[in-house]
């Protein structure tokens, strides 16, 4: 028998602190798989968030750097200028990129850096107790929307992904899925396409992938993976953008 | 790399801002980001045209908050990085100087200082130093603080600050004010210096190939882990306490009142030296260059011998209290400030050393 | 007969399993569940269930959703 | 010159010389770059020299000033509180700082902006239209080196070899540069036979 | 606008966020905008259902630099507004509280301090005592400081703090760290506070309708205009030096050897007193409550008859350095410091003490 | 019950009685509901109480735990170093707090997850299958119910009047108060039961 | 005769700072012509920016806050919210509103505030001597682009407004010029819509001018005003975007 | 011819002009022109030029463009 799926090597065997049916697990691996079969681990360079995944470094075997809250993109651009040859990336949750960030995620687009962006969409602050993202999608309960998005004022919900593709300097963006076996596997498509892009030098790469936070949804996993299936597309469409 | 040959025989007459800038890329400095502000804007203009001649980045950032997140990953990635800024714009940094700094990383971070607070104005001032000394940001940190007063001295001091920022692997601030970046005064360059690239970086983010991974953190959940890693940090800066104490003595042998002063108020302080020596005072100038660590002991030994201290700042009295901290109960710390800008004139000083004279000879 | 390929398998790393159920929900042959014993975490972990003529197709869908990475599939 | 032994930047001791001059004008007028001629010309000369610029609002409109320190020896403070020379090239710089020359001292005014010469009797003035002269030379943003020219020639504190390298040191296109001297020289000229008028 | 009456009778048991959150209501706070992060986000959940309910406003900002700033415009229309953070945002809203302070605008920021440098972890810290007195921010300025050291004081000090707002128009902090923030103690809650409109706020920006029009600005630019801003803002800090003093003694009476420590620091601090006193030393505890101003007269008298002194604190030593410079050479200052979120048991701190003891009595 | 004079928790002077406990588990184990519902009816007999938690990596997995502090007289710290009573809910807050329970204390420990009974001869050890139970009753998430009844049973920090008080104040929700009143009413038969057993 | 054009009586009789055919003037007295035709004067509150019109307040016969650079709009979002009966507006540059501040002007208009943004478009930093805006066009020479922009990675002109646009929550954008006349006069019928949507309670109204700088364009007002309709419109197309 | 208006007319501050000549500019019958003389600001300020025949319609383009608010139009 040869094994068909197994555990990727850029993967570090540490047990992750993530909730039961997190996304980030499935992402983090889906990160690794693409890593190991570019054959870059040995010059990838991650930047991580501040959110949930704030220590991925213990999760990847790789080259890590800690980012301020929000600022994984300013911090990729002075690590890629200054190394070139490695592939950069970051991996943020919607509030580290779409919230106190956005600015860095913005001009770093607009400058054309040549990294590639993981971003994780879970429609809320995970790490600090499930509180409003931008993301947040209308009518959805958080703990700092206890009345559901948009009864106070809120706003909607902030399409980053589609904003990003109006600048020129930015060459793929998608928005993948992590609630089914078959979403995975197009977010591991779209992975690779972003990675690539930078390895051949083309440039801004970003996947958005809308992913589960069950603890912060008060649903279980399997709800939360119905609930993004059916409710989050709604107001962000999965696909390729540009 | 393209290094026009330097003149080090020929004066030149520069800005202490393009002295800072020159000498940065003279020590290979590769990274600059910054942010334009006033009045320390000929900085990014000149690196805009030189960084990229030198081989290296120049990125205006679109913010003072993103230009020191792209220092910590230049540095992470094991480069001579610097930002430049002025007052609000280096209140925006805190965050990230100290993220530097728990990070272990090293970077440059020079401080035109401007009159405060909030937007104030653009005249020169010296009212930051708590932050710069004390750390205006979160944490048990301290970042190492260079105050010149002269321009050919903000050029030697940058050159310094890179050194020490990849020897103790900290952020070296430069602490200068509105007078020193924007006066010019002729500067004899040193030429490159390529003992730049002579700290090894076994840190540094490179990409795992052949070794273990890197992490650059200064997050650390585990309990006692943050403990152990501050512990380490106080080492490291008791290290520095040993090793950095750089101040100027004036006149000071026979003194008996000590003006202490730093920056390019010193420069007035000494003007008050010499004008009150001739009226036959006998008053000296302790000028403390490395203002973190504050060279505490040659402070505390002159200190001694005085009859008074007048400490002299633009601002409301900030140094000051480190000089009573140290002086203790040796001599008595008087304080003469001008604050938002306004700079003191010779006489003002004498002044002031004239009414603590007077209040003494009437004691007797 | 004598093409049939031996039976595909899983192996799930019980005590790192968090019991999300995202697998259960997967897998299309109905193969998974939830042990009744606690694992070292205190949680219920997936197992697999046999189930007489339901075989393992080995299409890896519990193994790609498991967010903990408990899954190993073999052909 | 400092020698009435007030210690601005006259060092302890020795009675050097040191040439104290402000330099004064709205935000477009051209002050620093005239300042900053002056005080290269000064370097190129083995002078110590301090170059302090001021502004006001930013860049521009408001005044605008500039401290030079020209002296023998090391420079302690290069503030000035009471200036050897002032060059006022506008009404509200003349305001402030007509104070602020030093008894014998020297203060060039700009008669093209101000309305009456203004009147210190403990100070020399000079007063000339620069601004018209530069007009008529044309170009009214000439003034600056009309001012100059017109410092060096009835002060001479830099030699005219040094001005001239300075010049070119400061203006590398050839036209400009040759628009410059050409104010600074009919100044020079100009102040020469006022001069003798007066 | 509702409000539900407040049982002043009860005792409820509440975390110090919660106390905090609201005491703020209850004193007529009707601008709340924060960021989340731990170990202070009660405060943003709690206000996102209260604020609603009472009239007031609660907005979840884009990021803390925000949050302060939407407080500069809350505070310029005269309302009462409080933002909360930690350490890392506390840093990022450095520039804004200079503004706050330079326009002279009352607003209450609260800091429940968690471990740095960095990101550093989540555990309660009392490392940015710097930040916070020294003004970690540009310019000369100051705000004032006020440190709870139990869940019913965070409650009280709140309430006060939006008067002294009001009264001395200066940004107010409560230092508080993760302790005091998260633990939970019954509160006697006293309702609400209806002369928190009682002062008068002429200045405010209300529209010019019938009167000159109001601006609010820290940017005077014109020659001296600064300066003589800054002695104005100089003169309010003399005044609140003279009328803020908030102290606690415990048992210093006939104490020889004084401990000083703020916060929840002093708490245990209280425990080593209680402990040392069973041994019979002579043991006091001075806990400061307002940080800035710092109740330095209060000090300086106890110094006079302490043998020696012992700071504790929760960082690496930074009210220390006042002490040590109030204290000047009146008596031997001595450190016991846990730093990145470690806790001091009080048997650390008692053993501290012997220590002291012991020296003391073989020098006899 | 602090009886050893070692000052925790003790005023100066008197000497009157203080309990201190750590209750320590995962974070989705409900340690800090458990210890508030605690707190809270001890509060509720007007005792001074004092709540102090401590979470891992910010709120989910890793060991979270909380002290409680229960006194006759006012609390100076609510940190504990020396427990009276120790609620070890998984084997990681085991392993961390064992050594933190006083001498003469109590130990209670989930052996539900936990390889073997631990070993501590200065103390008294009440291990029980509190997760076993919990599911048993019909929700694993209740483990920390069965653990604060077994605790109020074997020490009666607090009556039972006060506790159900204060377990109407927590679970305001019908259901979900008497899913946890019978976890806690189970456990404390259940602590009984072995009792005389053992 | 009648007067039929006069100074309007919300601008103060100060002289202004500004250079020699600098756009500010201009767009400050439209405003205040805006301000008397609606009749809020006596209700309307400015906040004025860090850019060359800092002190703006120095200008207009109405209440005024100044804001920390970039901040203006979260410095609008407390104010109007305190003062929901006044009329708030903010007065930004490019560097202002969308580099340094260009989270707080998204999220503002996300959260759909009903405040009216001013926003001077001059493609440089006038305050600080010309270095490149985020609307510096490509190839334009800047102080801090001394080979144009697009020669050192900097990246492309941001549309800002257009931006704005995707958001539900914003209600008019608008971009006009003032290069003539007519243009100016453009500009103020689109402030006219941007404040009366505001007194409407519409909501969120931005109209984004361009505006010369000719000190650092270093052009003459003349070819300044040309050059706005000769080349800057190409990147910053005029007229109702929203 | 009796019904023909009065000269409609501009009013110019010369001294808040910093001639930037964007009103000459824009003046759709070339009335506008900079002056001889320096004005308090040390620059030659815009002036109205008389030209037989030409009259000023009171369009008051000079007045909407002026950055500094020199110009008033009556009618
Ligand atoms: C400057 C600063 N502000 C706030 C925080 C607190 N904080 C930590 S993570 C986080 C947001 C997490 O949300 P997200 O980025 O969506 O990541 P997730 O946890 O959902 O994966 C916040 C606000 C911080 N660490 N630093
Ligand atoms: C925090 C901070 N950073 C930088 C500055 C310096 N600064 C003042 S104005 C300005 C930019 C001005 O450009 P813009 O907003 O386009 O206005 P303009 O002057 O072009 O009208 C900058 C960077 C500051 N005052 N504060
Ligand atoms: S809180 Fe949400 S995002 Fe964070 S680990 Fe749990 S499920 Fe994942
Ligand atoms: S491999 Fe497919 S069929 Fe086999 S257990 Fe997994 S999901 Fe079920
Ligand atoms: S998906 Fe993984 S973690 Fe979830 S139940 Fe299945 S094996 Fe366990
Ligand atoms: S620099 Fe530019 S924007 Fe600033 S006042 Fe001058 S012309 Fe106007
Ligand atoms: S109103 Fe019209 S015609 Fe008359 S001067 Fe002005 S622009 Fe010329
Ligand atoms: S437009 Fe105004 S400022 Fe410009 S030249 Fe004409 S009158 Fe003078
Ligand atoms: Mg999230
Ligand atoms: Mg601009």
């Amino acid at each position: 028998m040869n094994k068909i799926f197994s555990y990727p090597k850029s993967l570090s065997k540490n047990e992750t602190h993530y909730c039961a049916g997190c996304g980030h697990g499935i992402a983090h691996r889906l990160v690794a798989e693409v890593i190991d079969e570019l054959g870059i681990q040995g010059r990838a360079i991650a930047v991580c968030p501040v959110g949930c995944a704030v220590v991925a470094y213990d999760y990847w075997d790789i080259d890590c750097s800690e980012a301020a809250h929000g600022r994984a993109t300013a911090v990729a651009t002075g690590i890629k200028r200054m190394r070139p040859g490695n592939i950069v990336f970051t991996y943020q949750g919607d509030g580290d990129l779409a919230s106190i960030g956005l600015a860095e995620t913005i001009f770093t687009a607009n400058r054309g850096e040549n990294i590639t962006v993981v971003f994780i969409n879970n429609a809320v602050y995970g790490m600090t107790g499930g509180q409003m993202a931008p993301t947040t999608v209308m009518h959805q309960k958080t703990s700092t929307t206890p009345a559901g998005r948009g009864a106070n004022f809120e706003g909607h919900p902030l399409k980053v992904s589609e904003m990003l593709a109006m600048l020129p300097a930015t060459k793929y963006i998608a928005r993948t899925a992590l609630f089914s076996p078959a979403e995975v596997l197009k977010t591991k498509s779209a992975l690779i396409t972003a990675f690539k892009n930078q390895i051949e030098g083309i440039g801004f790469s970003l996947v958005e992938i809308l992913s589960m936070c069950p603890t912060y949804w008060q649903l279980t996993p399997e709800k939360s993976a119905k609930w993004i299936r059916e409710e989050m597309v709604k107001a962000f469409p999965l696909g390729r953008i540009k | 790399m393209i290094k026009k040959k330097i003149d080090t025989n020929k004066k030149v007459l520069m800005s202490g801002n393009i002295a800072i800038a020159q000498a940065a890329i003279e020590a290979g400095c590769r990274f600059y980001a910054g942010y334009p502000i006033t009045p320390q804007n000929e900085i990014p203009n000149y690196m805009s045209g030189k960084m990229p001649q030198a081989g290296g980045v120049f990125i205006q950032a679109e913010s003072e908050i993103a230009a020191i997140n792209m220092l910590f990953g230049a540095s992470a990635a094991g480069a001579r990085a610097m930002t430049t800024s002025s007052s609000p714009g280096i209140s925006l940094k805190q965050e990230g100087i100290s993220y530097l700094a728990g990070a272990r990383l090293g970077c440059v971070v020079v401080n035109v200082m401007r009159g405060g607070p909030g937007l104030g104005n653009i005249a020169p001032a010296q009212s930051d130093y708590f932050q710069a000394t004390k750390g205006g940001g979160h944490g048990d940190y301290h970042t190492i603080v260079l105050a010149p007063s002269s321009v050919q001295e903000a050029y030697d001091l940058t050159k310094l600050a890179f050194d020490l920022a990849d020897k103790y692997r900290t952020p070296v601030i430069i602490l200068a004010d509105g007078m020193i970046g924007q006066m010019m005064e002729p500067v004899q360059a040193t030429g490159y210096r390529l003992q730049a690239t002579g700290y090894k970086k076994a840190w540094a983010l490179t990409g795992a190939k052949g070794r273990r991974p890197n992490i650059v953190r200064s997050f650390f959940l585990k309990e006692g882990i943050l403990e152990e890693h501050n512990k380490l940090l106080q080492k490291e800066y008791q290290k520095i306490k040993q090793e950095v104490n750089n101040y100027e003595n004036y006149l000071t042998e026979d003194a008996n009142i000590l003006i202490v002063s730093y920056g390019s108020m010193a420069r007035i302080a000494k003007d008050s030296v010499n004008y009150m020596r001739k009226q036959g005072a006998r008053v000296g100038l302790f000028r403390p260059i490395s203002l973190w660590p504050f060279p505490e002991k040659a402070l505390e030994e002159l200190s001694i011998k005085s009859n008074a201290i007048l400490v002299v700042e633009m601002s409301a009295g900030q140094m000051v209290e480190d000089v009573q901290r140290i002086v203790k109960s040796s001599a008595p710390v008087y304080f003469y400030g001008r604050m938002g800008g306004g700079i003191p004139s010779q006489e003002e000083i004498s002044e002031e050393i004239k009414k603590i004279l007077n209040a003494y000879s009437q004691k007797k | 007969m004598s093409q049939k390929k031996s039976s595909p398998k899983i192996r799930i790393d019980k005590d790192r399993c968090k019991a999300c159920g995202l697998c259960i929900m997967y897998c299309p042959k109905g193969l998974l569940q939830l042990s009744q014993d606690l694992n070292k975490r205190g949680v219920h972990s997936a197992e697999f269930k046999k189930i007489k003529g339901v075989e393992c197709v080995a299409c890896s869908f519990c193994a790609i959703i498991c967010p903990d990475v408990c899954i190993e599939v073999s052909k | 010159m400092d020698k009435r032994g007030d210690g601005q930047g006259i060092s302890f001791g020795k009675d050097k010389m040191t040439e104290q001059i402000i330099i004064a004008g709205s935000g477009g007028q051209g002050i620093m770059a005239m300042a900053r001629i002056l005080a290269n010309a000064a370097m190129l000369e083995d002078k110590f020299v301090t170059w302090l610029p001021c502004y006001g609002a930013e860049v521009r409109g408001g005044s605008a000033y500039c401290m030079v320190k020209i002296s023998d020896r090391e420079i302690a403070s290069p503030y000035i509180n009471l200036a050897d020379t002032v060059v006022a090239l506008n009404k509200p710089s003349l305001d402030r700082f007509i104070k602020r020359v030093k008894p014998r001292g020297t203060l060039f005014v700009n008669t093209s902006l101000v309305d009456k010469k203004p009147k210190k009797s403990d100070c020399k003035i000079i007063g000339e239209d620069f601004s018209d002269i530069a007009s008529d030379i044309g170009n009214v943003q000439c003034t600056n080196m009309v001012a100059l020219g017109a410092l060096v020639k009835s002060s001479s504190i830099v030699g005219r070899d040094s001005l001239e390298k300075s010049l070119r040191e400061a203006f590398k296109d050839e036209n400009v540069f040759l628009l410059n001297e050409k104010a600074i020289k009919y100044a020079m000229k100009l102040v020469k036979v006022r001069k003798r008028k007066s």
